[in-house]
């Protein structure tokens, strides 16, 4: 049996504007196990950012968690819900940077212009750690050097915007890493590097996860960086885990209905060249006016009137996977039989 | 410095094409400001030669600062090339030197090559409605606004939007449907070639499907040419007929995108095409990568001889001093490195 | 290079035209403004206040009790009156002001008007009083509220030192300091547009051509340059002239914060991708400027340009009020206070500082509503 | 860094050359050379001295062409610091305006301390605390600030303190110590005094510094680094402090570009109604009396004043910003 590290039930993120309140994350479900990674796919709008804010009460206001708990395992055993601790508490803080670290896509904008990096990343270490500055600055230097960074003790006094977009991501990786976190949350580290840098900074993070003895929860919507690095998959569609299971079982058998036609809709290199790409039909619906019911149901192909309309079941057991679909609620699973046996000929 | 070979001027082969591209430069030269140093000149496009088969796609790919925008909008004449000849042949015409067209000449082949946008939300002025967005070319051009509406409303069905939508303003669209709209604009014209800058990069998963399959479908049914310009080696693998890769300004090596992607001839290519993220779980650990050390060179201050030879597992003397020769190959590509011929390198990774 | 969709493009706006609401999908940029402008109720509010200043301004001989420069030379100092609706003591209906009688201090000796009840003025509205002419076209004599014999004291807001009615005054002096308040605008705004348009569109060496010059007007300090502009018109040209030139030389300093607004957003806008795709798409470069450009930020240059307007207005009050602005017998707020420069005047007749309130009321009415335009000129957010 | 300065001098020496050029402009606009004026002025009083007007218009090259005129102007200031004669006074205009331009300087400065450690201050509060009471109370006094003419706030004052208090505020000093020597319980009577024109000068500035600190602020507040700061696990107030305010602080420096020539400005409107011994007064009645050299001298000295601040805050917002200083 895996060592659960993280445990988010049933997760409520809303956000109050003037036309109405907008359920970032509805009802969420997600566990993370230690050293492994999870990746949380989903487009935009499907608040797979929000739920990584949420873990650390980052969320920007009006955003607030409505709902929920997220439990955190130490290591000795006991259990915290981050859910109910308040954001600037004791506590809180020290479970920010110190258990749980976290990076983020936009590297340059996540660091301050006008503080060394040798500065920004040593301050973690004193903040978490009694230890002397010359200390933490030896061993900011050693991380640099670590996460590759050439030249690590003349890169200490210079500046993000002296560094490129793949060294900056590299100095944010050192950040995270400085205090020896259980849990690093990535919510799109690739997503505005190149390819090159893109294989290179998840190359890295794999080296690192292996190194420390980490959990990385990597938010992302490229199921290329998921075939790269997950152990555990969790896709989610308008503020909700519809799918969840191990990568394998994932990209060989999709249960859900959204992960299945997004997993089509991808041109893949191992596919003919210039065959016609499965598409999902319509639009992402915007957060004002989603569907009640299953969320997915405006676009599903396999969508039956009755049960979809109804509220959404939890995640149900589909054999190799978890997922959030009535085909797999033994009261309704008969009502699609005819057509997957078409499908089967 | 070595001159670079037009890589089609070989007539017979002239024939199937619609652009060809020469040694065409596109050079930024900061202004000098008093007390300041002056800036190196920016070699954003320097020395391409490209041909563009008629009828079918050519993606142009490199990472971000390799001036694969800048070269298509050169041929649009957005950016003004500073040398070289942008040769084009309009259907059942002959052909003529974008490059040195003036204004007014330019005009008239302006409906023939036409360009879709990467961001829609920047790409659409929020005061126009859908009809004077996508009627925009036809009003400029004095078409009468009751055949403007049939002509709209037949293209808005063609790319999947509602004819009833015409008079709605952009807000009230959403990012995919947004693209459309701006593919709408490209084609109301009934175009020629299309250079389409990241097209697809700014949509979400599911929509980019929707929208890479409407690009394939128009092509089919209007006979477009498409100049793909993109970072994502999977959408143009999908996509292309041909690819050409680019370098620092410098086109590396150009050919039908099977060939370049199973058998690339260029360290650079190669080392792109291992960093592609493997396509399912089970490939892992079955794939070399390639590691590319170092970072992108600065445009402005490329490094001597191949730009590339300072990431280049391969590098010798020869190629920090020369520039390399755009070679033909077997195959009817063309690759610009020193030992193209004793190196056997990998493909894409499945 | 790769800006994938996770957060940029997910405009929390954007609603599917799958929905009903049909008036948001259809409403044109402006509308969409006008209802963000609407929900600002403190900006609704001052350009409420604004259109009554400018009411104000355009019927003032009207309002005007009397004529602003009649002086009277027995109610020098008049402390405000109020109104009595009704014959004391009665509920006939009577409007009315209580005249004067005169009290000598016998220390000082100083003149002292006491109120006294036993002399009634009759007021009423639209009554014929002082001859006037309207806009300078045609003699008239109603005015909306004042005295029904026309040598009566009738000052609602007091006298000066000669006499003269401070209301009658404050009324005429809005016409003066609102519309130089317009005036220097548009002049600046047209310097604004030309300057700051050209610097934007073409760049280049025209462009760093003017930015010196903005930069070299803006680090002068103002008042001191004014002073010295304005102390060089000679003292003997017609109020018309000084007040033209005032105008023209407030907006000379003032189009450079316009200029600079112009420039960036014109700079911006030019290389927005939809500007380009209507070059391509073979639009004259006339109407790219005046369709595509200028549409995309005047709803900006209407908000800067209303927070500009107050500036000139404190600007014309502190010249006038040094005495190098207007000159008597033109009135504006400015002139007005200048008869407040005293402290002993002042003690002796605070209501002499009434035409402040008017400065400060409308330089507040001016930056409410700016600011509430500013907010709805973008829309989106 | 030393290129920016050295850059920045530069340009600061072009400037000033061609303030000198609009100031000498300023003094040839009045139709007639002045020497005619004062001719006039003296022909009425009765006592022409004919040589003292010869000698002046060869000392001024009234006779030259215009550039001649300029040069001979600005080259005594350069070279000899000889700014001309004021004819109402009967001095050289070197002997009258130190005095004037050190106090000015010395209010301009104070007020622009006084405005900077009021506003910055307030500006985080009502950042950090948007929307709250306390933010609503400043924004409504900031406007109140904004749409007072600091003239009209010197009314006020010395009404209330007439009316109320019954003591002049006008002036800088007690009567005792008008013109006493320095000492210091005169120094200590001007701070008592110094407070009335500092809150007149800087009221305006105050508010305009406060929304600007405000805006930039939550500008920052709003930015991705905040919340990897907080994603560190630092306390809020530490996190507030080395990050946001501090960025916050570089927008908020130079702003002294442009706050040291309105401060100027507004302590020339304040000083005359509050009667203060700075430019103010006498500017005004130079200006009126067509009293040119005098005029010109303080226009370029203002200018000068002006300039230096802009320097400054340029050279400090560099030493601030890595970003310009290591361009």
């Amino acid at each position: 049996m895996p060592d659960v590290l993280l445990e988010v039930r049933n997760l409520s993120v809303h956000f109050p504007t003037r036309s109405g309140v907008v359920k970032a994350v509805d009802g969420l479900d997600l566990t993370l196990y230690r050293n492994k990674t999870m990746c949380v796919v989903g487009e935009s709008g499907s608040g797979k950012s929000m739920t990584a804010s949420a873990i650390l009460q980052l969320l920007k206001k009006p955003g607030r968690i409505a709902g929920g708990e997220i439990l955190f395992h130490h290591k000795n055993g006991r259990v915290v819900d981050l859910a109910k601790l308040k954001a600037n508490s004791e506590e809180m803080r020290q479970i920010r940077g110190g258990h749980i670290a976290m990076i983020f896509q936009e590297p340059m904008t996540s660091m301050s212009p006008v503080h060394t990096i040798g500065d920004q990343v040593s301050e973690m270490i004193l903040l978490h750690e009694k230890v002397s500055k010359a200390e933490a600055k030896a061993r900011t230097i050693r991380l640099f050097g670590r996460v590759g960074i050439p030249d690590p003790e003349a890169r200490y006094d210079i500046y993000p915007f002296m560094l490129s977009g793949g060294m900056r991501q590299r100095v944010m990786i050192a950040m995270a890493l400085s205090c020896n976190p259980e849990l690093l949350i990535a919510d799109e580290p690739t997503t505005a590097l190149d390819v090159t840098m893109q294989a290179n900074v998840l190359g890295l993070m794999q080296e690192v996860q292996k190194e420390f003895g980490i959990s990385i929860m990597l938010i992302t919507h490229d199921f290329g960086v998921v075939a790269e690095v997950a152990d555990d998959v969790s896709v989610m569609y308008l503020g909700r885990t519809v799918e969840q299971g191990e990568v394998h079982d994932i990209f060989r058998a999709p249960k859900h209905p959204y992960t299945r036609a997004l997993l089509n809709s991808i041109p893949k290199l191992d596919a003919i060249p210039g065959h016609r790409l499965t598409q999902i039909e319509g639009m992402v619906p915007s957060p004002f006016n989603r569907p009640s019911g299953c969320p997915f149901q405006s676009r599903c192909p396999d969508r039956i009137a009755d049960p979809c309309a109804r509220e959404c079941p939890e995640l149900l057991d589909a054999g190799t996977s978890r997922a959030r679909c009535y085909q797999y609620d033994p009261a309704y699973a008969a009502l699609w039989q005819p057509a997957l046996a078409e499908v089967a000929k | 410095m070595t001159a670079q070979m037009p890589i089609a001027a070989d007539p017979a082969t002239r024939d199937n094409l619609c652009l060809d591209i020469r040694d065409l430069k596109v050079h930024f030269t900061p202004r000098k400001r008093f007390g300041h140093k002056q800036q190196n000149t920016v070699k954003a496009v320097d020395g391409v030669s490209l041909a563009v088969p008629d009828g079918e796609t050519l993606a142009v790919v490199g990472e971000s600062g390799c001036g694969k925008s800048t070269l298509g909008r050169a041929i649009l004449r957005v950016n003004e090339p500073t040398a070289g000849e942008i040769n084009y042949r309009p259907r059942g015409g002959d052909w003529v030197d974008l490059a040195t067209l003036g204004n007014d000449a330019l005009a008239q082949y302006r409906l023939d090559l036409r360009m879709i946008f990467q961001d829609p939300f920047t790409s659409l002025n929020p005061r126009q409605t859908v009809l004077d967005a996508i009627g925009q070319p036809l009003f400029a051009h004095g078409v009468n606004r009751r055949e403007v509406r049939d002509r709209v409303a037949d293209i808005m069905g063609k790319v999947g939007l509602r004819p009833e939508y015409m008079s709605r303003y952009p807000h009230a669209f959403s990012g995919g449907e947004r693209q459309r709209i701006v593919i709408a604009r490209a084609l109301v014209v009934r175009p020629h070639v299309v250079v389409a800058d990241e097209a697809v990069a700014a949509l979400d998963v599911s929509v980019r499907a929707q929208t890479l399959n409407l690009l394939q479908d128009l092509q089919d049914e209007l006979k477009l040419t498409y100049l793909f310009i993109s970072h994502d080696l999977s959408v143009v693998r999908h996509i292309s007929s041909h690819v050409a890769v680019m370098y620092v300004g410098r086109l590396i090596e150009y050919g039908p995108t099977e060939t370049v992607f199973r058998q690339p001839l260029h360290p650079y290519t190669s080392a792109l095409l291992s960093a592609i993220p493997i396509s399912s779980p089970d490939l892992r650990g079955k794939v070399l990568r390639q590691p590319l050390s170092g970072e992108v060179a600065d445009p402005a201050n490329p490094p001597p001889g191949c730009h590339f030879h300072p990431r280049c597992p391969f590098a010798t003397e020869v190629c920090r001093t020369q520039t390399p020769a755009t070679t033909p190959v077997p195959g009817g590509g063309t690759v610009a490195c020193h030992h193209w011929a004793e190196l056997s390198l990998k493909g894409m990774p499945s | 290079m790769s800006t994938l969709a996770s957060s940029a493009t997910a405009a929390p706006i954007a609603v599917s035209p799958t929905s009903s609401d049909d008036s948001f999908e259809v409403a044109s940029q402006w509308q969409l403004m006008w209802w963000k402008f609407t929900r600002h109720k403190i900006a609704v509010a001052a350009g409420v206040v604004i259109l009554l200043l400018y009411f104000i301004a355009i019927f003032s001989e009207i309002l005007a009790p009397t004529d602003p420069n009649k002086n009277a030379a027995a109610f020098k100092y008049i402390p405000p009156q109020g109104i009595h609706l009704f014959e004391d003591g009665t509920w006939n209906f009577s409007p009315h002001v209580h005249g004067f009688s005169f009290k000598t201090d016998p220390r000082s000796f100083r003149r002292t008007y006491v109120e006294d009840p036993a002399k009634i003025v009759p007021i009423g509205l639209f009554v014929a009083g002082e001859k006037y002419k309207m806009w300078g076209l045609f003699t008239w004599d109603v005015h909306l509220l004042a005295a029904v014999n026309k040598r009566d004291p009738f000052f609602l807001l007091g006298s000066d030192r000669l006499g003269r009615d401070n209301l009658s005054r404050i009324i005429h002096g809005t016409r003066v300091s609102m519309s130089i308040g317009l005036v220097g605008v548009s002049i600046s705004l047209v310097l604004g547009l030309i300057l700051g348009g050209i610097s934007g569109y073409y760049g280049g060496r025209i462009d760093s051509a003017i930015q010196r010059l903005v930069e070299f007007l803006r680090s002068m300090p103002t008042i001191p340059l004014w002073m010295g502009l304005a102390a060089a018109i000679p003292l003997e040209w017609p109020p018309l002239y000084v007040y033209l030139i005032i105008t023209a030389l407030l907006s000379l300093i003032g189009w450079t914060s316009l200029a600079r607004e112009v420039r960036g957003k014109v700079m911006a806008l030019k290389g927005e991708d939809f500007v380009i795709a209507a070059r391509l798409d073979g639009v004259k470069e006339r109407k790219i400027i005046t369709r595509q450009i200028l549409p995309a930020f005047a709803s900006h240059i209407i908000a800067v340009t209303t927070l500009a307007i107050p500036e000139m207005i404190l600007a014309e009050t502190a010249l006038s009020f040094l005495g190098i602005g207007l000159q008597p017998p033109v009135v504006s707020w400015g002139v007005l206070l200048r008869e407040a420069q005293n402290i002993n005047t002042v003690a002796t007749a605070p209501w002499l500082l009434w035409p402040g309130l008017f400065v400060v009321i409308a330089v507040l009415a001016f930056n409410f509503l700016g600011d509430g335009l500013r907010d709805a000129a973008d829309p989106y957010s | 860094m030393l290129m920016f300065v050295l850059r920045r001098l530069l340009s600061f020496a072009v400037m000033m050359v061609l303030i000198s050029i609009a100031a000498f402009a300023i003094i040839q606009l009045p139709p007639g050379d002045f020497i005619t004026t004062l001719a006039a002025g003296l022909e009425r009083s009765g006592d022409v001295d004919t040589a003292q007007l010869e000698f002046l218009r060869q000392r001024f090259g009234l006779d030259q062409p215009i550039w001649v005129q300029y040069w001979r102007w600005i080259s005594a200031i350069v070279f000899h610091g000889d700014f001309g004669y004021s004819f109402m006074w009967k001095k050289p205009v070197a002997d009258l305006i130190w005095d004037q331009l050190g106090f000015t300087l010395i209010i301009s400065i104070a007020t622009l301390l006084f405005s900077w450690v009021i506003s910055f201050p307030i500006g985080v509060y009502s950042a950090v605390r948007q929307y709250s009471w306390g933010d609503f109370l400043f924004t409504f006094i900031g406007f109140i600030g904004l749409a007072v003419p600091n003239f009209l706030l010197a009314l006020i004052l010395m009404y209330v303190g007439f009316q109320y208090f019954g003591q002049s505020v006008g002036g800088l000093y007690s009567p005792e110590f008008q013109d006493a020597a320095w000492s210091w319980g005169k120094f200590m009577d001007l701070l008592a005094h110094l407070w009335i024109p500092i809150i007149v000068i800087g009221a305006s500035k105050t508010a305009e510094l406060i929304r600007i600190m405000r805006a930039n602020l939550l500008d920052e507040l709003n930015k991705p680094y905040v919340t990897t700061a907080r994603a560190k696990g630092m306390t809020e107030v530490r996190m507030l402090v080395k990050y946001p305010i501090r960025l916050a602080l570089n927008p908020f420096v130079s702003t002294v570009g442009w706050v040291l020539p309105s401060l100027i400005s507004g302590a020339v409107i304040a000083s005359v109604v509050l009667n203060l011994p700075t430019v103010g007064p006498i500017l005004l009645n130079s200006l009126q009396s067509q009293d040119m050299y005098l005029a010109g001298a303080f226009i370029l000295l203002l200018s000068l004043l002006t300039l230096i601040g802009t320097l400054v805050s340029d050279i400090l917002l560099a030493w601030l910003d890595p970003r310009i200083r290591l361009e």
